[in-house]
């Protein structure tokens, strides 16, 4: 079986500083990896990169066998690559039903996000359904921003920093729907510093170092190697 | 002042107030999703109420120059769009100021060329041409209550679909975040061309309707561009329902600075707009895109 | 006067490497005017072709032509061309338009213009150079008042001539009380002044006075105004767009009905068309009328239409008596303009048989002329009576030297 | 701004500087005082070009000081004989500055978009002071009788004849012309693109970028004053269109056209665009058609000016980036 996302030699900069070298990088269909390393390693580039928002530089860049390197970002989504940004970066002057009914897109019958299924996915945010994007809390608007992409019913969601600054119980909330997320069949790349949640449910993992990617295999592999950790992830 | 005449310089101030609401609208669509500051916005009413005149001129009849102004506006907001804004993609706003002053400039002699130097008038309606009389002296022409009821009828339209329906929706998502919009799978080329095309349609249309009761002449524009930048200034660049509050705002400090400071009317309009930049360097509502 | 101008001698061997400053070549692609006096006579035309009075500058240089033409294009045994600047009635350039004229073209008689505050900048380059100035517009008081100068002639008005009458109409027609309103700016306060003054001699007074931001239209708020103070009468003074919209707006107010507009014909001249049904009816004063009847103004019409295809106004009056003016000069001196003294000498003195009548000029080289009382009447400003016979400017702080 | 685009800066400035030189020797009559006007009109966009580029201030309003200037001349101007230059000169241009500090100190606060419309606002308010107040005469504007003359301890120098006017022009805009070029390079104008560039970085330095935006903007102000205070010397005459938005914008048309981060560009967008008004207008009577589509084609086809553009014509063929 291809790849769903197939990346070779991918290079990425800003300006005149490399972000991202010669990143390569397999992804099959309903396969979930982890992404990981230090602040500041290319992570959040190279998602960028693959939703079309930083540009690439060189290297090939495939989604179901299309090339995508040159297609816009809105082009990207419509084929069915989802991103949710570290920021979170919702909509805050759309409310939260805003935020999901404006992203809706059909996707199989049958197996379709819709708004129904993201409400039973996030009941917490059915609560909240007419406030305004603004005023969410943290865990809450990670929420919105994982539902808004499914609401686009996407073959691969790109998630970035996927628990980041948010309080552990909400945290835990999150990696349940992420478990159940991905237990549906979905790909994704999902970018944590939290291993030992990941390493759940992901089968593979790619760790970034300066710019490239430093290790990749499973978890296990990972985990068992101490020193690797320190290095790369420091923890 | 006797109470009589306060309600009628009200209403001067609101009618004068919606007016305004229409060219500022379609300007504070540009602004605040695309971030393009257009100059040429006033040079576009003048376009609507040349229109006007000719399609009056031409076939007669006053109610073909709303869709001709509506479609002409339309097709020439895409067209600035895709052969001129959209070249401007990641250029500073010194670059948008400098293209619109030079469209400025382009259509002011445009005009010129066809239209020639002397004012024209457009006949009101005859549908619309009475008054209804007010005092002994005064009365109020059925037209000047017709612009106000287009420019309700635009007011609640243009909210309904900003705040109700999907296009709305992408259209504050694409003012507040246009990466993100992108990401969406919303195409923002074309939110733009759209927007463009509607936010100068909405002006040509309000050069429309504005020319019987304003007259024809050149250079019209100029004097409206500069109230409709103040009014988005004082409601928040990229807020209609700001734009709302400013036009409102704007018509009564005009109306009644008029009434009680005669002297120092051209000052009042610049000087409400910088005490209150000064206490709210935002605008008075600060939300975007709603 | 001091002469500021021509101090330095060409230079043409050092011309020759005119090509190291980048300004030099490029501009002197026009030919340096001959000197023999056989040679045509410049008429430089400084005036509005482009914005808001374009079609004012295209009547006033039209007209100018069509005098000279029907004298066999000559005036004083001299023929003549002409040089055209576009002042684009804007202030602020008007100082380099008008050294354009007199520096670079060399011009022998400056024509212009039209907006007063170009005009007062004119003003002063004239007194300066001593070049011939002949104003065919503006109607700045002071510049035939306090700034007045032997070299410079007007054929229009000043601002006081056509306002100070109106205030002996409506005292006629039974009016006491009255209010003003116009443009903030120069003219339109010197227009208000004049009526004041010609009001109060009859007895009347001023009630309020309304000044509309320049160049704002907006006048919804003014009109209210006037129908809560009730005057008996309104003194009115916009020109070209302004005055459109301010007629429309005052019918539709239902103010004409119950109180009388009048004011200066601007408010009516050019702008009849535009103005339609609301503009019948008023009483307008000005030195010209549509349908004054003297032969001079049948055949000026006539040549005006067939050469133009369009009625003639008054501002082609205006440019038509320009023409002759200098032809009255010329003819004094046989086309040498040397004899400047002599030339302006004859100039003040002549008598001018003009389409608006007899036209001739006071000490401070202003109009003496009648003003006429004019009624809109099927689209045309009607002839109803002399308001004001040989009505001359008081001309105010005028030292000719 | 990189080290070659730098090299063609310095080079046109100093052609600029030598031809401008030769202007009093080589021309004469109406065209040295084109010249003057031209020079007047370069000094004017590379101060305003010191704010718009480094500061990344688009300032629509800077007309006002320009006219503020001269309407103070026109107003410490006796009727009866010259006024002194020294004297009026500095008042002019503090005065200049003086508004530049207030407009500036409000408009900095407010960014992007809304410090564009706020100095349009500016402009305009200080275009209805002229216009509809009694002061410095009204719509119909205000003469300056007599040229200004410089006082020195041993004599008075005038400046009525048109070539010695222009050299007090030149050495003027000179000074003016070297003080944003030295401006830019020394550590103010670092400061200042930290500001514009990296907000954050400015004040982990130390710096507030407001003050720091707001002193450029007030030294352009006072600089455009200068050039308000030539213009009124050499028209003696002076208008309320002299402060509206009009002149602002075609003032900045000048800086887009030469390359608003340079110096020498918006001096050779100010000598284009007058020598093409000067042309264009002895050719067609719808002349400003030709300055809309300049305009317009320069925004689209050169959008960094035309000195980065000629300077990149030169550049060594460099491997493409995305």
């Amino acid at each position: 079986m291809t790849a769903l996302l197939h990346i070779k030699d991918f290079s990425a900069a800003y300006g005149e500083v490399p972000v991202v070298s010669s990143v390569s990088l397999d992804l099959k269909a309903g396969e979930i990896m982890a992404l990981t390393g230090r602040n500041g390693m290319g992570k959040t580039t190279l998602l960028r990169g693959i939703m079309g928002l930083t540009p690439v530089r060189r290297g090939t860049m495939q989604f179901a066998a299309e090339d995508i390197a040159a297609q816009t970002t809105e082009m990207n989504s419509r084929a069915g690559i989802a991103y949710v940004p570290a920021g979170r970066e919702i909509f805050g002057s759309l409310s939260v039903r805003e935020n999901l009914i404006m992203c809706a897109r059909g996707g199989e019958v049958g197996n379709a996000w819709t708004f129904e299924r993201v409400m039973a996915l996030f009941p917490r945010l059915g609560e909240r359904i007419n406030h305004g994007g603004k005023q969410l809390s943290g865990g809450e608007q990670q929420m919105l921003a994982i539902g808004r992409a499914l609401m686009t019913n996407p073959r691969i969601l790109l998630i970035d920093e996927a628990t980041e600054g948010l309080a552990p119980l909400v945290a835990r909330e999150i990696w349940r729907t992420l478990s159940e997320i991905c237990a549906s069949g979905m790909s994704a790349i999902i970018v944590d510093r939290d291993l030992k949640r990941l390493s759940r449910i992901v089968s593979g993992v790619a760790v970034m170092f300066r710019g490239e990617i430093a290790f990749a295999g499973t978890p296990a592999a990972l985990l068992s190697d101490d020193a690797l950790v320190r290095k790369y992830i420091g923890l | 002042m006797s109470t009589f005449f306060f309600f009628v310089q009200l209403l001067n101030a609101i009618q004068y107030a919606l007016i305004l609401y229409l060219v500022a609208s379609g300007l504070t669509l540009l602004l605040g999703i695309m971030g393009v500051i257009n100059l040429a916005h006033g040079a576009f009413y003048m376009v609507g109420a040349y229109i006007a005149f000719a399609v009056v001129q031409q076939f007669g009849n006053f109610w073909l120059t709303l869709p001709a102004g509506i479609l002409i506006g339309l097709a020439l907001g895409a067209l600035i769009e895709k052969f001129l804004l959209s070249r401007l993609e990641g250029a500073d706003h010194l670059s948008q100021v400098l293209l619109s002053f030079g469209l400025i400039l382009l259509i002011n002699e445009g005009q010129r060329l066809i239209f020639g130097n002397d004012p024209h008038g457009v006949e009101v309606p005859k549908i619309l041409a009475a008054s209804i009389p007010l005092s002994n002296t005064l009365s109020y022409p059925v037209y000047r209550l017709f612009v106000c009821a287009v420019g309700i009828v635009f007011i609640i339209a243009i909210g309904l679909i900003m705040a109700k329906s999907r296009i709305g929706m992408m259209l504050r998502a694409s003012a507040e975040n246009r990466d993100m919009a992108r990401a969406m799978g919303i195409d923002v080329k074309f939110v733009y061309l759209g927007v463009t095309a509607v936010g100068i349609a909405c002006t040509v249309l309000a050069g429309v309707i504005a020319a019987p009761l304003a007259s024809v002449y050149p250079g019209m524009g100029d004097q409206v561009l500069i109230q409709s930048f103040v009014v988005i200034v004082l409601g928040g660049i990229g807020s209609l329902s700001g734009a709302l509050v400013g036009s409102l705002l704007l018509g009564l400090v005009d109306a009644f600075g008029k009434q009680f400071f005669p002297n120092y009317a051209a000052f009042l309009v610049y000087a409400a707009m910088i005490a209150v930049l000064i206490v709210r360097p935002q605008g008075l509502v600060r939300s975007r895109g709603t | 006067m001091r002469k500021t101008d021509l101090l330095i001698t060409r230079r043409s061997a050092l011309k020759a490497v005119g090509g190291a400053a980048a300004t030099g070549l490029l501009v002197r692609a026009f030919p340096t005017p001959a000197i023999a006096q056989a040679a045509p006579l410049r008429i430089g035309f400084m005036l509005p072709y482009t914005g808001t009075y374009a079609s004012l500058a295209k009547n006033i240089d039209g007209a100018f032509r069509q005098y000279v033409e029907e004298k066999g294009g000559k005036l004083g045994g001299r023929s003549l061309e002409y040089v055209m600047v576009d002042d684009q009635a804007e202030p602020s350039k008007a100082t380099d338009n008008m050294n354009k004229l007199v520096d670079r073209d060399k011009v022998d008689v400056v024509v212009g213009t039209v907006h007063s505050g170009v005009q007062m900048a004119m003003v002063k380059i004239a007194r300066e150079s001593g070049k011939l100035m002949i104003i065919p517009n503006a109607g700045a008081d002071d510049a035939t008042r306090s700034a007045c100068a032997p070299n410079i002639f007007r054929t229009s008005f000043s601002n006081w001539q056509p306002c100070f009458p109106v205030g002996k109409v409506m005292a006629e027609k039974g009016h006491k009380t009255a209010m003003t309103i116009t443009w903030k700016y120069a003219a339109g306060e010197e227009d208000v002044r004049a009526f004041k003054e010609g009001f109060g001699a009859v007895g009347g007074s001023v009630i309020g006075e309304l000044y509309v931001p320049f160049p704002e239209v907006e006048f919804q708020s003014f009109l209210t105004q006037i129908a809560e103070k009730k005057p008996d009468a309104v003194f009115a003074f916009f020109a070209g767009g302004g005055a459109v919209k301010f007629v429309k707006d005052y019918a539709a107010a239902g103010l004409k009905k119950s109180v009388p507009l009048y004011g200066p014909g601007f408010l009516t001249d050019g702008t009849l068309q535009a103005q339609g049904e609301a503009a019948e009816g008023l009483l307008t004063t000005l030195h010209y009328a549509d349908d004054l009847d003297n032969p001079t103004d049948k055949k000026f019409r006539e040549g005006f239409k067939k050469k133009f295809n369009a009625d003639a106004d008054v501002y082609a009056v205006q440019g038509y008596d320009s023409a002759a003016l200098l032809g009255v000069g010329l003819e004094a001196v046989k086309g040498d303009m040397k004899a400047a003294d002599a030339m302006y000498k004859a100039m003040g003195a002549a008598k001018i048989d003009s389409p608006r009548g007899p036209l001739s000029f006071s000490a401070s080289h202003n109009p003496i002329q009648n003003i006429y009382l004019r009624e809109v009447k099927n689209g045309k400003n009607t002839f109803v009576k002399i308001a004001h016979a040989n009505l001359a400017d008081p001309g105010t702080g005028c030292k000719m030297s | 701004m990189n080290a070659r685009l730098e090299k063609f800066d310095g080079a046109f400035l100093l052609l600029l500087a030598v031809a401008a030189a030769f202007v009093p020797f080589v021309l004469s009559g109406y065209e040295i005082k084109l010249a003057t006007t031209i020079t007047i009109q370069a000094g004017l966009a590379v101060a305003l070009g010191f704010v718009v580029g480094p500061a990344g201030l688009t300032s629509v309003g800077h007309a006002a000081f320009y006219g503020v200037a001269a309407y103070i001349l026109a107003m410490m101007s006796p009727k009866s004989g010259p006024a002194d230059m020294l004297l009026t000169a500095a008042i002019a241009i503090f005065g200049a500055a003086a508004f530049a500090l207030v407009v500036g100190a409000v408009s900095i606060r407010s960014r992007g978009m809304y410090f564009i419309l706020m100095t349009i606002a500016f402009g305009q308010l200080g275009y209805h002071l002229f216009n509809d107040t009694g002061i410095g005469g009204k719509s119909d504007g205000s003469y300056v009788q007599f040229r200004p003359e410089l006082h020195l301890f041993w004599t008075d120098v005038s400046f009525d004849k048109a070539p010695r006017f222009y050299m007090l022009v030149y050495v003027v805009v000179f000074l003016v012309v070297g003080a944003c070029w030295w401006l830019r390079r020394s550590a103010f104008g670092s400061v200042l693109l930290a500001a514009r560039d990296n907000e954050a970085r400015t004040r982990a330095f130390g710096f507030s970028p407001y003050v720091v935006r707001l002193i450029a903007f007030v030294i352009s102000g006072g600089m455009a004053g200068a050039m308000g205070y030539l213009t009124a010397a050499q028209h003696g005459f002076v208008a309320p269109q002299m402060l509206a938005w009009h002149a602002s914008a075609f003032a900045l048309v000048m800086v887009l056209i030469g390359g608003k981060d340079t110096t020498s560009g918006p001096a050779i967008g100010a000598i284009l665009l007058l020598l093409a008004e000067e042309i264009l207008q002895r050719w067609t009577e719808h002349w400003l058609v030709g300055v809309g589509l300049i305009i317009v084609v320069a925004v689209i086809a050169a959008p960094r000016g035309l000195v980065p553009f000629v300077a990149g014509l030169f550049a060594p063929k460099q491997a493409h980036h995305g």
